[in-house]
C-alpha cells in the first residue's frame, strides 16, 4: 500500500493542500457582501463573505462543504481577488470560466490591466477533462457573482 | 478474509468467457484497463445485442405493423416476437400485457398518467423513503394535478421497508395504488414484493413495483409476485437504450386510457372522434423504438442463456466478497444493511467527498458512480447530500473488487 | 418520356456509391432484388449509422449526465454534441431549444400536453384536413381533457392547403397554435410553412410544423419559417427508431411544464416539492435514447455529407421521372396534384384494391405501402378508403421506378 | 408485356377467379341472420346473409367491398358453409383460422365429422406466409361469427 494514488493531472498539490487546510475559510464580523452557490447534484454548498474598501475588495471568507475541488476553488479565489477592484474580480471570474471550456491546445486568454492573470488558478486547468466536474470549481464563483450583485446584505 | 474467496460460484462461472463478449471490457481509460462498477447506472452490451441490432439494420428493416411487404412483415414478426419473450421472461400471463415503452421512467409516467386518471382526489398513492426519482416525481405530478394524496412509506435504519409502518399507511382503505421499488439503486435491499402485494390487496390497493434493478438480477414472476404493475429499463438488462417494459394485468390496461395519441394506437379515426386499438397497442402510439426492442430480444436472450440463476450466484458471491474487502478499507462505511442484497453497494470514506472518490478512481480505470443517485429523499433520510457507489454485473469478477478496494485505500492516504 | 429521362440531376449524383453505403438494399425479396420504395414510412439506414451504433456499444458507452468517469463524460459529450448537431440542421438559434423524444409522435404529444396546459377552455387549434394521425390525435385527445376547440383547415382538391379557409378560421382570434403538417406523408405535398406561420402570428397563434416528412428532403431552417415549434422523426432520416426531435422557441419550452417526471428532469426533489431543470432537460425524463440519439447525429452527419441540396434534387428529377412512368400505366390514378411535391406518390388503379397492388408488387421485389397511412380523415375527404403509396429516398433509383412501372402494368393485367 | 406477374402461391386461379366473378355475391329477400365485418385498416367490408333450414344453413350470400382475398374468401366461405350446419359451420372456421397460423411443414389438422374437411378452403394456405393480410381473409368468417350469434335479425 504505499505506492501512491494516480491522482492525474487533476489534484495538483496545491489544491489538495487548499482542500485540507484552507486559509481562507470561515466568517467575517460585519460582512458587506453574502453570496451563496449550491449544486443539488451533489449537495456542496460555499457561502462567500466580503468586506469593501470603496471599490476594492479587501477582505474575503467562504465557508465551503464540498468536495476538494470545490474547498480548494473557493479557497484559491479568496487569495486571488483579494485587493482587486469589483471589476478586475469579475474580469478573472469570466477567464477561469473560459479557461474551464477551452479545448486543450487552445491559446490560453492573455491578461490585461481590466482581467488580471490567473496566476495560482490555472491549477484547475486540468478540469477540462472532467467536465462533470466544472461546476464543482465554478460554484464559488457563482456565489461571489450573487454576492457583487447584490446591493446591501 | 472469508471462505467465499477460496470456493464458491464464483468460480464456476466461467467469466472470462463472459467478459470477452462484452468489447468494452477491453478498452482501456487513462492508460488503466477499465473496471466497469457502473452497472446499476447502465449495463455494458455484449456482441449478441450490438450484432443483433446491426443486422437487423443490414438485413431486414422496415416499419411494422402496417406494411404488407416482406421486410415489413419480417420486421414486425421479429418485434411482436419480443413481446413474447418477454411476457416470459416476467411470467406473464399474456403477450398483450406487455407494453414498449423507452425506459422504466415512461414506463411508470404512463402508468402515473392513464391508472391515474381513474383515481378520485381523495384516493392515495404510496411510494416509500427509497425511491428513485422516477417512482417519486410522477405521482408527485399527478398529485398537484389531480388531488390524489401522495404517502411515503418509511424505511428502517438498516435499509429495509418498513412494513408495520406500511400496515398503518394502507389502514384507511383510501390506497388506490403502491408504487415501490423492487430493488433499491442506492441500498442494494431487494423489498418484499410479495408480502407488500398482499398487504395492498388487502387494503384494496393495486401495487406496482419498479423493477429496474431487480430484473437485471433475479428471476422475475409477476404471478409468483401478485403484481399488477411491473417496470424495468432495456439499458440496464445489457440491452439498448429507448427501450423499457411495461407490464400490466390486462384488466387494468383495457380501463385505462391511453397515454400518447397517434398512429398505430388507433382503431378507426374521425375528426369527431377515435376509438382506440386493442391493449397493448393503445399504449404504443407511433413508430416504436423496432430495432431496441429486437435488440432487448437478443439481451434477453442471452440473459436467459447464461442463466439467471448462475448470474444471482455468481453476483451474491461478489457481493460478499466486496463487503469483506470493502470492510478493510479504513474509513469506508458501507451505506445500510438491507436484509437482502443485490450487487449494489454504496458507501462514504472518512470525510473525503464521493466526488473526489469517483474522479480518483477514474484516474485508476475505475468507473463507479457518486451522488444522489436519483434519490434525493433517500439521501436526506440518510443524512447524506452524496455516496459513492459501486455495483456489479454479469461480468464483474473479484479482481476488479481488489482494484477497487486497494485504490480505495490509496485514494485515502492521498486525502488524510 | 420526359426530357428529365436524358439529362438532368438524377445522373449527376452517384447513386451507385450511395447505394453500396446501405448494406440491405443488396437483400433479395422472393429471390428478387429488393427495390425499396416504403422510405416514407422508414428509410434504411446506412453503414455510417450501424457502425456508429455498434462502435459507441464497443467502445464508449455508459449512463449519461450523472456520471463523472470517462466513459460517461465521453458519452454525455457525444449524446450533447448531437444537440448542436442538430440545431445547426434545423439552423435552430439554440441548442437548448433541442428536446429528444422517441419520435414526431411524442414531440407532438409533448406539445399538447405541456403546452396545451397552458391554454384555456374556448382556446382553439387548428390542423389540416391532411394530418398524419400523429398530428390529429393527441390534439383530440387535448380538446376532450381540457375544453379546446379543435378547427380543421380544408385542403382543394388538388390536395394544397386551403389558405383562404385557414384564413377564416384564424379570423376571430382564439386560435392558439395552428399545427400543420410541412409535407403530406399521403400527397406528397409541401404546404407553404412561412406563408402559414405569418397568418398564424398575424392571428395571435403560435405554428407547430410536422417536419417528419420535410426535414428528409429538403434544408429546414426554423427561423426562416417563422416556426414556434417543429418536429422529427430519426427513423425517416437514415437514423435509428427510438429517436426523434422536439425543437421549440426557448421561451415557450420555458412557460411549459414537463411532459414526464423522472431521473435528470429535475433540479432538486423532496417528498413535498420538486423543482425542474433547465431546458431542455426538463422534458428529457431517466435515462434517454443515448446509442439512438448519437445514432442520430451519425445521419445528420452522413446526409449532411451527401448535401441536402442534392439529395433535393436527386429526388425531384426522380419524382417526375416517376409521374410520367405512372402516367403510362392504364388505369392508374396518381392521387392529389400538390403545387409543390416531395418524393411520395401516392395512387389507385382502376379497382385492384391497394392491398392487392403492394402484395403482388411484393411478390415481384418491390416494396410499397397500402392503406390508409395514419391519415383516415384524409382518405375520406378523397372518398377512398386506402391508397398505394410509393415513395423515394437518396438510394431510389430510376432503374427502380421501372421495375415498378412495369409490373404495376401487368398486375394490372393479371386481374382484369 | 407479355410476362405474367409473379403471383406467388398466394394469388391462386380459383382466389382470382372468386375476387373477379363471385358466385355467392348478392342479397337475400329474406335473411334469417345477418353479420357484418370490418376492417378499419382498409376500410374493407363485407355483409354475410343467411337462410337457415332448422339447424342447416341452406341459402348464404355475401356484399363484400374488399381486396381480392377478402372477396374469394367470402365467396368461397359462401360455397364451403352451405348445407352445412351451424356446429360444422363453425368448425370449418376454426380450422380455417388455424390452418392460418399453422408454422409451414405442420401437418394439417384433419378433418372429423363435426369438423369437416377445408377443401377449396385450402387454397388460401399461403397466406400464411403474408401474416398482414390474413385479417382479409378472416373478415368473412367475422361476419358469420356475427351472424350465428344473433338470434334473430
Ligand atoms: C407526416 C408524418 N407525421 C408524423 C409521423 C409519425 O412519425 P413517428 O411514427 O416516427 O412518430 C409520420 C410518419 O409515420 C408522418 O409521415
Ligand atoms: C430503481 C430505479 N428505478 C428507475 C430507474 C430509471 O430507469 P430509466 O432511467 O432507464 O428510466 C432506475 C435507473 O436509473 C432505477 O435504478
Amino acid at each position: 500500500m504505499t505506492m501512491p494514488v494516480d491522482s492525474g493531472a487533476l489534484y495538483d498539490r496545491l489544491i489538495v493542500q487548499r482542500a485540507r487546510k484552507p486559509l481562507f475559510a470561515g466568517r467575517l464580523e460585519n460582512p458587506e457582501k453574502i453570496g451563496e452557490g449550491k449544486n443539488p447534484l451533489c449537495g456542496d454548498k460555499t457561502r462567500v463573505e466580503l468586506q469593501l474598501d470603496q471599490d476594492h475588495i479587501s477582505l474575503v471568507r467562504h465557508h465551503t462543504r464540498g468536495c476538494a475541488i470545490c474547498l480548494a476553488a473557493a479557497d484559491l479565489m479568496a487569495e486571488r481577488i483579494t485587493g482587486l477592484n469589483i471589476a478586475q474580480a469579475e474580469g478573472v471570474g469570466r477567464q477561469f470560466s473560459a479557461m474551464l471550456v477551452e479545448k486543450d491546445g487552445q491559446p490560453a486568454t492573455s491578461a490585461t490591466a481590466e482581467t488580471p492573470a490567473l496566476e495560482q488558478l490555472e491549477a484547475f486547468a486540468p478540469l477540462r477533462a472532467h467536465r462533470a466536474r466544472i461546476r464543482c470549481a465554478e460554484l464559488p464563483w457563482v456565489a461571489l457573482k450573487e454576492a457583487l450583485s447584490h446591493v446591501d446584505v | 478474509m472469508s471462505a467465499i474467496l477460496e470456493k464458491g460460484p464464483v468460480h464456476q462461472f466461467d467469466s472470462a468467457a463472459i467478459r470477452q463478449q462484452f468489447p468494452i471490457l477491453a478498452q482501456k481509460v487513462h492508460d488503466r484497463p477499465l473496471v466497469f462498477l457502473d452497472s446499476a447506472a447502465s449495463a455494458q452490451k455484449p456482441n449478441a445485442v450490438i450484432d443483433c441490432m446491426a443486422d437487423t439494420m443490414r438485413t431486414q428493416y422496415a416499419n411494422i405493423h402496417r406494411g404488407l411487404h416482406w421486410m415489413s412483415e419480417r420486421t414486425t414478426e421479429a418485434y411482436e416476437g419480443v413481446r413474447d419473450q418477454v411476457a416470459a421472461f416476467l411470467n406473464a400471463p399474456s403477450r398483450e400485457e406487455i407494453v414498449f415503452t423507452r425506459n422504466s421512467t415512461e414506463a411508470i409516467n404512463l402508468v402515473a398518467y392513464s391508472f391515474g386518471a381513474l383515481l378520485k382526489p381523495g384516493q392515495a398513492v404510496v411510494i416509500s423513503e427509497m425511491e428513485h426519482h422516477a417512482n417519486l416525481v410522477p405521482w408527485q405530478m399527478l398529485r398537484d394535478r389531480a388531488g390524489i394524496e401522495l404517502r411515503i412509506a418509511p424505511i428502517t435504519d438498516e435499509g429495509d421497508l418498513d412494513l408495520d409502518a406500511l400496515q398503518d399507511i394502507l389502514s384507511d382503505g383510501q390506497v388506490a395504488l403502491v408504487a415501490i421499488t423492487h430493488m433499491s439503486n442506492v441500498l442494494g435491499g431487494v423489498t418484499p414484493a410479495r408480502q407488500i402485494a398482499d398487504m395492498a390487496h388487502a387494503a384494496g390497493a393495486q401495487v406496482l413495483f419498479d423493477g429496474s434493478q431487480f430484473v437485471v438480477h433475479r428471476k422475475t414472476d409477476v404471478q409468483a409476485l401478485g403484481a399488477d404493475f411491473y417496470t424495468f429499463t432495456g439499458h440496464k438488462l445489457y440491452g439498448p437504450t429507448g427501450i423499457g417494459i411495461l407490464w400490466a394485468r390486462k384488466a387494468l390496461l383495457d380501463a385505462m386510457p391511453p397515454f400518447m395519441g397517434g398512429g398505430d394506437m388507433i382503431s378507426t379515426v374521425t375528426f369527431e372522434r377515435s376509438t382506440w386499438a386493442h391493449v397493448p397497442h393503445k399504449f404504443e402510439a407511433g413508430t416504436p423504438a423496432i430495432i431496441e426492442a429486437i435488440g432487448l430480444g437478443a439481451a434477453i436472450s442471452w440473459v436467459e442463456k447464461v442463466g439467471m440463476e448462475a448470474i444471482t450466484a455468481h453476483e451474491a458471491a461478489l457481493t460478499s466478497y466486496a463487503l469483506t474487502r470493502l470492510a478493510d478499507v479504513p474509513g469506508l462505511k458501507v451505506i445500510g444493511a438491507p436484509k437482502d442484497r443485490g450487487g449494489v453497494i454504496s458507501f462514504t470514506m472518512d470525510d473525503v467527498h464521493p466526488h473526489d472518490i469517483a474522479t480518483l478512481l477514474d484516474r485508476n480505470g475505475v468507473a463507479v458512480r457518486a451522488g444522489h443517485h436519483c434519490a434525493e429523499p433517500l439521501m436526506r433520510r440518510l443524512g447524506l447530500t452524496a455516496t459513492a457507489r459501486a455495483s456489479f454485473g454479469i461480468y464483474t469478477v473479484q479482481e476488479e473488487i481488489d482494484v477497487l478496494a486497494d485504490t480505495l485505500v490509496r485514494i485515502r492516504n492521498f486525502f488524510v
